[in-house]
């Protein structure tokens, strides 16, 4: 018990479980498995989009433009063989390709915040802006409404499909095991691999993890390969998640902050680590569940809005409650020792 | 010399606005006249529309044909457009002030009542349905949505909205607020689109609910967006007006008050829809809006 | 051995080499060089120009992996720890990255952490954040992950500044042992005594050059030619005389507490006296410190200034109305913004004097102020347009001071005034400290475990232990060999 | 003089880098297009400045503090529509003289006051609750815009009065009123920074708060102050909108809030807190005013304007870093 107080990611898991609860009571539907699918849904790209920036941000840093690269990069791929007629390549194609391009975006980055020495958060909001009208002016503005055949049927491979008590269906969708399978790949990553604690080391003071022998600029530029390549699976999935999110360049711009939420708030209360993959993954949910159920909770929509802030505030100050509550815990516990 | 035209849409760099730049292009084509187009990119934000029209002013443009996402933004900005000898013409505008003529497809309230018709139609006039718009603040959208409202109120007393309007911002949206609406009322018949990002959103969660047939599903859509949904069958029929054919003609009237021609009612402006004009005080209305089904989704491959 | 940085010469010529069971130091004053050397040796920087030879094999540029590879091992000045890792994987992550295994061993990391901390007697608990700890405790840190790996020599940038007797004592031991297996230290301090009683050998440096090699052997070197070397100058020892002028004290507490740190805590403090108080890591003394300037409220007793009672400070600003300043005990991170300029630290306490109308800065004087306090103290190579963090050490600390006395106050705390200070450095702020009280009648508090610079600063001397006061002493009545026996006892 | 100035600003290699910067934008801009140096041109740049440069300055206040305010630009729309719903009737019932003053100045106070609300909540959760920054100000952003969307049901509010409608495109001198309104916030902002204590210390505190703390500066009212500015500064830039579209609206200029950002890190704001400088604020605010008009006077597409804003943004931090290289190898001693 003491223990699960103590794990850093209580105070979220606590507020997932209340909001869980308080939305189950006012409409039950929420609790069932329909409505669990559906969320998985949901989350599948924000969850994916937010292992970048989590990436990212272990290394004590900020993207702004991990969005618009994972945009960009599944855009590109499917401008290319949509336009030149490869509506058959294999799924794996589409995927390499998109990831290539979003390697090759993230290593721009590399360049100029560990190369260049800018400050991550302007070099890639400037990248972000850069990239976005680039893309326009250059490469095209339109949407693609044909995609390649493997990446429509990997979107609507469903592995369940499970029904409201109201008899309406909700499936969930394949892609949701890739989004999981990322999750558990990287959790190992970074928890048991010397690759992962050296991100970080690296996070936590660089040249601290220079002198340790750490070749920093080469985990760098392993880690932006890494944002890269999730990036990439991030962009197709979401453009082939059921035909539904057709590619179009300005695409997914705009949530780099949610992702960035996301990630502190799955930080907890008094998580010193900069970011930690099962953290990441509550914070998701909390978020994705609370705007994916307000209308199931009869949220008339003039007052969405104002409610998800509400709820994001509250989730927030509660937070560093439980941070401040271990502070005056511990003092105590000092003092009888 | 021809005369220099800024089109000033909404958003650029989206289907619809793409699709008007291609009339602007026809015109410049035919004509030897410039159109450019120019506005904000992707977020359809009236500040930066503001500002274009700004620049447009200070270039010193013949002409600006604007598509305001909110009329009563750009009044005064247009009005230093009127100060300054530039003809603007607006669509989508009705009501706005600021304008030498405001072009528009259709009436907005009817068009409005024209979608509650093709969706009485598919729900046999009885049963709740939901009005999904872009945004909430969308002006125009706002009138369809009231014009479809109170059509249904006068001529379909069975119908019912379950829920007040709800959002769609992008299709990725509409499919996640569709997907909650049908969940949490499953009674529901029908779903309104205002945006072309609407319909097919909503199409896809009603196919995955499994709902495909039951739920109408209708609005503003483009074919190139609902294919898909209209061969399954989903959408029977949805309507919309030819963005091109709109920017061409907003151009050649635009022309036609620069050559200081009379406009009057009945009034041709060479373009599919526009070919006789109502002219009512200065708002020109088209016969402009296009059902598609299945029979003639092949004409309209955009 | 050659080094610049951005053209000024760091490294100008060093030449020093160390044995095998060899405990060499490397003294010099703050900024001659001493941590670049070790840095450049590491790998950490490359050098310009120059030779290193290690274990005979010559070397043009070296990598911080190459270093570690050849068994160097270094405990850095500012300890270069991960404050967001647990103390068990500080401690092993150089044998982890050393190792080069792709899988992280846990449980072996914890276990060995956990047999490194028993070795050194250090008690906590392994899985604490560092970014939790106090600075002494960071620095048993590092020095647990240098001697955790087997290294053939070991570097030690003043390894004992945050630390108290009996641990510097048991550092010492650790040292000696390790020398009998062979490895070399290579020792940075500015405290002689110390230096003295681990050395076997001595390197002097100055301005990037060494001055002075003494060879293994060559017998201890007293004090006063290590201040020659080191500075080119002579300073003699002074203490502070205390004549009494008031009546009322300037600051009485009377049986201040505060849970879990200090109970009971009675004292009085006049104009023109200065007080040392000392004590073991733990005593309270930072806790007592931090108390009297507001920054943390007593849970009981209460604090007389002037006569007067006010109750317990509550916050900064209670402490600031009655003229109280604090100098605290990490300079990096809680006296000095090192991004900002040294014009601009120096100002920071008084800005709000100079608030005049309309909450307008009286700027002419306020300008005026600050070109006073600039110059009432020597800071050789000042700009004061540049950033604090251009200044080495002792002349950070000093801008510290400035920024307070430029406020006039009449009770001065400061917690540790010379931690990391070289022996110039150290004496010319001792000597303002005298003069503080002895010319403005002003009352200060040392808070301090450098004996020799409490017997230079103070009248009077209180230990703590265990959060009370266990003994008062007049300073003319004591030793600096007895103060220390007292306070480790 | 001289040595009186970098007595505050330090090194001032920043204002001659964006300096050089604006002067060459301006001068490829005149080149490339000779109607850009038409009066008509430039006065409808100052019509367009205002809006970006007010929000940039909260925005920088802000980031001078440490923090981020992303909430800037629905709570300038909340006071805006506050204020509109105040002067709305007052057009519809054709008050004047005194009662359509006193409505005016009622309606001002109202949004000012709805700026000062939500930027104290914004400071008060940042300062006592320990959130951080990015994430306070995206919750409130989303709930103030919330309230707005509640209050209008999601439409524009129009129809304020025409003498209040009048100082929106009216000029004095050839330049704006809203324009003057700009020049005016940064003066004052400009007086705030280096001439009084809360402008030294606001900067202290995003440098190192708690340094601070133990040089016994309220951080916590100071933060509340910042934002505070932040708030009120916002309201005034919604009462400048309103003045010039005669609208107020929920989602008015939400794109601004990444511009605004855009434009306070060009002109060498550091988004950790401790540096901002007013007059690299301005130049920022100019080239990319400039780029921007620029673009659209040669019939070019938007994009360009996305795509040279971050290209800039990228070229400013090429430079430094290009020039500390060269320094570097030149091996000057100066830092
Ligand atoms: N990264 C750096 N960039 C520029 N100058 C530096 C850097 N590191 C050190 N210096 C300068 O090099 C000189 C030597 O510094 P160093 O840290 O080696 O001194 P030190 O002898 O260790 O002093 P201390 O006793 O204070 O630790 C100083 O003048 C310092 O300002
Ligand atoms: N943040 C804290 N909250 C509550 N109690 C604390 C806190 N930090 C330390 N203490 C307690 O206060 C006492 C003194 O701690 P500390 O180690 O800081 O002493 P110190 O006198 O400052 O020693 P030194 O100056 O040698 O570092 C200890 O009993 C410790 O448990
Ligand atoms: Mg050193
Ligand atoms: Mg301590």
């Amino acid at each position: 018990m003491k223990k699960i107080w103590k794990s850093s990611q209580f105070a979220l898991f606590f507020l997932l479980a209340a909001a869980i609860l308080i939305f189950g009571v006012i409409n039950p539907d929420i609790l069932s498995a329909a409505s669990l699918y559906s969320l998985a849904r949901t989350c599948a790209v924000p969850a994916i989009f937010a292992l970048a920036i989590m990436v990212v941000m272990i290394l004590g840093e900020l993207d702004m433009s991990f969005c618009v690269i994972g945009a960009f990069g599944s855009y590109a791929t499917m401008y290319f063989l949509t336009s030149y007629g490869y509506m058959d390549v294999p799924l794996i194609v589409i995927f390499l390709m998109s990831i290539a391009v979003s390697v090759a975006l993230q290593l721009v980055n590399w360049v100029l915040i560990d190369r260049m020495k800018m400050q991550s958060f302007i070099a890639t909001l400037g990248m972000q802006t850069f990239l976005k009208g680039a893309v326009l002016a250059f490469i095209g503005s339109s949407y693609i409404y044909t995609l390649p055949t493997a990446a429509v049927g990997f979107g609507s491979t469903y592995l369940a499909t499970a029904k409201y008590a109201s008899g309406v269906e909700s499936q969930l969708p394949a892609a949701i095991l890739l989004t999981l399978a990322m999750y558990l790949a990287l959790h190992i990553v970074l928890e048991h691999t010397c690759f992962g604690r050296k991100l970080y080391a690296i996070g936590g003071d660089a040249d601290a993890a220079k002198r340790a022998g750490i070749s920093v600029s080469h985990i760098r530029f392993s880690a932006f390969v890494i944002v890269g390549v999730i990036c990439g699976i991030g962009g197709v999935v979401h453009n082939s998640l059921g035909r539904c999110s057709l590619p179009m360049p300005t695409d997914l711009v705009g949530q780099e902050l949610n992702g960035i939420a996301a990630v502190v708030l799955g930080r907890g209360a008094a998580q010193q680590a900069k970011g930690t993959v099962i953290g990441t993954l509550l914070g998701v949910l909390l978020l994705q569940f609370i705007s994916n159920n307000l209308i199931m909770i009869g949220v008339p929509s003039y007052y969405q809005d104002f409610v998800t802030g509400i709820i994001i505030f509250v989730g927030l100050i509660s937070q560093s409650y439980q941070r401040k509550g271990r502070r005056g815990k511990l003092r105590k516990k000092e003092a009888q020792v | 010399e021809g005369y220099t035209i800024a089109n000033t849409p909404k958003c650029i760099g989206i289907s619809w606005w793409d699709r008007m730049q291609v009339g602007n292009e026809r015109f410049t084509e035919a004509t030897g006249n410039e159109v450019y187009q120019s506005g904000p990119t992707g977020d359809a934000d009236v500040a930066v529309q503001i500002s274009s029209i700004e620049d447009a002013i200070a270039s010193g443009v013949d002409a600006i044909t604007v598509i305001p996402s909110d009329p009563s933004a750009v009044e005064t900005t247009l009005a230093k457009a009127l100060d300054n000898d530039i003809v603007v013409i607006s669509h989508e505008a009705e009501g706005l002030e600021n304008t030498d003529y405001d072009l528009e497809a259709f009436v907005n309230e009817e068009y409005g009542a024209h979608m509650m018709d093709l969706l009485a139609e598919q729900m046999g006039s009885e049963g709740g349905y939901v009005i999904m718009m872009g945004t909430l603040t969308a002006s125009s959208h706002q009138q369809w949505t009231e014009g479809a409202i109170k059509r249904q109120e006068e001529m379909y007393p069975d119908m019912y909205q379950v829920c007040d309007p709800v959002e769609g911002s992008s299709q990725e949206a509409s499919y996640n607020a569709a997907k909650e609406v049908i969940a949490a009322y499953p009674e529901i018949g029908g779903f309104i689109g205002c945006d072309t990002n609407n319909p097919p959103g909503i199409a896809m969660a009603v196919e995955e609910a499994g709902k495909s047939g039951e739920i109408a599903v209708t609005g503003t859509c483009l074919v190139s967006q609902a294919k898909d949904y209209l061969n399954s069958g989903t959408i029977k029929t949805f309507t919309f007006w030819d963005p091109a054919d709109a920017g061409e003609a907003m151009c050649a009237l635009a022309v036609k008050v620069l050559d200081g021609e009379t406009i009057e009612d009945g009034i041709n402006l060479g373009v599919d829809g526009y070919e006789a004009c109502t002219v009512k005080d200065n708002i020109i209305y088209g016969e402009a809006w296009v059902d598609v089904t299945t029979d003639n989704m092949g004409d309209y491959d955009f | 051995m050659y080094k610049s940085f951005y053209g000024a010469m760091a490294l100008d010529g060093m030449n020093f080499e160390i044995n095998e069971g060899e405990i060499r130091c490397l003294i010099g004053e703050n900024g001659c060089g001493k941590s670049t050397m070790i840095k450049v040796i590491s790998g950490f920087h490359p050098f310009d120009s120059g030779e290193l030879y290690i274990n005979d094999k010559l070397y043009k540029k070296i990598t911080p992996a190459e270093s570690i590879a050849e068994g160097v091992q270094v405990i850095y000045q500012d300890f270069s720890l991960f404050p967001n890792m647990t103390i068990a994987e500080n401690i092993m992550m150089y044998a982890t990255v050393a190792e080069g295994r792709t899988i992280v061993r846990w449980k072996k990391i914890r276990e060995k952490a956990v047999e490194i901390l028993q070795r050194v007697q250090f008690e906590i608990d392994p899985d604490t954040y560092v970014s939790k700890l106090n600075v002494a405790q960071k620095q048993m840190v590092a020095i647990c992950r240098a001697i955790v790996q087997n290294a053939r020599l070991l570097i030690m940038d003043e390894p004992t500044t945050a630390l108290t007797n009996r641990e510097v004592e048991r550092l010492f031991e650790i040292v000696r042992r390790l020398q009998q297996e062979g490895v070399s230290v290579l020792f940075v301090s500015h405290k002689l005594d110390e230096i003295s009683e681990i050395c076997d050998s001595y390197t002097i440096m100055r301005n990037g050059k060494n001055v002075f090699q003494s060879e293994k052997g060559d017998g201890k070197m007293p004090r006063e030619d290590m201040v020659r070397y080191m500075t080119g100058k002579k300073f003699t020892s002074e203490t502070h005389v205390y004549v009494k002028r008031d009546s009322v004290p300037a600051l009485k507490l009377n049986a201040l507490t505060l849970d879990g740190a200090f109970e009971d805590i009675s004292l009085s403090l006049y104009k023109g006296e200065v007080l040392g108080i000392t004590g073991l890591l733990g005593c309270g003394r930072t806790e007592l410190a931090e108390t009297l300037f507001g920054l943390r409220q007593a849970t009981g007793g209460n604090i007389d200034v002037s006569g007067k009672n006010t109750g317990v400070f509550r916050r900064v600003d209670d402490a600031l109305k009655n003229n109280i300043a604090y100098v605290p005990e990490d300079r990096l991170t809680e006296g000095l913004y090192l991004e900002q300029s040294i014009a601009d630290n120096v100002i920071a306490r008084i800005v709000r004097n100079y608030a005049g109308k309309c909450g307008l800065l009286r700027m002419k004087a306020l300008k005026k102020k600050q070109r006073e306090v600039l110059s009432s103290m020597n800071v050789a190579g000042m700009v004061p347009k540049n950033p604090a963090s251009s200044l080495s050490g002792g002349n950070q600390q000093k801008i510290v001071l400035m920024k307070w006395l430029a406020s006039e106050p009449d009770i001065l705390i400061l917690n540790c005034p010379t931690v990391g200070v070289d022996v110039g450095a150290k004496s010319d702020i001792h000597k303002i400290i005298r003069d503080l009280a002895r010319e403005k009648g002003v009352a200060v508090i040392v808070v301090s475990n450098d004996m020799y610079e409490i017997m230079q600063t103070c009248n009077r001397v209180l230990i703590m232990k265990e959060g009370r006061i266990s003994k008062e002493l007049d300073i003319r009545d004591t030793t600096m060999d007895e103060l220390e026996l007292l306070a480790a006892e | 003089m001289k040595k009186e100035k970098s007595f505050w600003s330090g090194a001032d290699r920043d204002v001659m880098k964006m300096t050089v910067i604006t002067v060459l934008i301006f001068v490829i801009m005149v080149s490339m297009n000779e109607k850009f140096l038409r009066a008509s041109n430039l006065t409808s740049m100052c019509f367009q400045l205002p809006e970006l440069g007010l929000y940039s300055l909260a925005m920088m206040m802000a980031m001078l503090s440490g923090g981020i305010d992303l909430s800037v630009v629905s709570t300038g729309n909340l006071a805006a529509i506050s204020a509109a719903l105040i002067l709305h009737p007052a057009a519809e019932n054709e008050v004047t003289g005194g009662v359509l003053f006193g409505c005016v100045i009622l309606a001002v106070l109202a949004s000012l006051a709805v700026g000062a609300l939500f930027g104290f909540i914004n400071g008060f959760v940042i300062a006592n609750l320990n959130v951080p920054p990015m994430l306070a100000t995206m919750a409130s952003q989303t709930f103030i815009k919330g309230i707005s969307i509640i209050v209008t049901q999601g439409k524009s509010v129009s129809g304020t009065p025409e003498q209040f409608v009048y100082f929106g495109s009216a000029t004095l001198l050839g330049i704006p009123y809203t324009m003057w309104l700009l020049i005016v916030v940064f003066a004052v902002t400009a007086v705030l920074l280096y001439r009084t204590r809360f402008g030294f210390e606001v900067k202290m505190v995003g440098a190192n708060p708690k340094t601070s703390h133990f040089t016994g500066m309220n951080i916590k009212r100071i933060y509340i102050k910042a934002y505070l500015y932040s708030g009120i500064v916002s309201a005034i830039c919604g009462l400048a909108i309103l003045m010039r579209t005669d609208t107020a609206k929920a989602d008015y200029a939400s794109t601004y809030v990444m511009q605004a950002i855009l434009c306070s890190v060009l002109g060498a704001t550091n988004p950790d807190g401790g540096t901002a400088k007013i007059s690299c604020m301005v130049l920022s605010l100019l080239s990319l005013q400039f780029l921007s008009s620029g673009f659209n006077m040669m019939h070019l597409s938007s994009y360009f304007k996305e795509f040279t804003w971050g290209l800039l943004l990228i070229a400013v931090l090429s430079i430094n870093f290009f020039t500390a290289y060269i320094r570097q190898k030149r091996g000057l001693h100066k830092a």
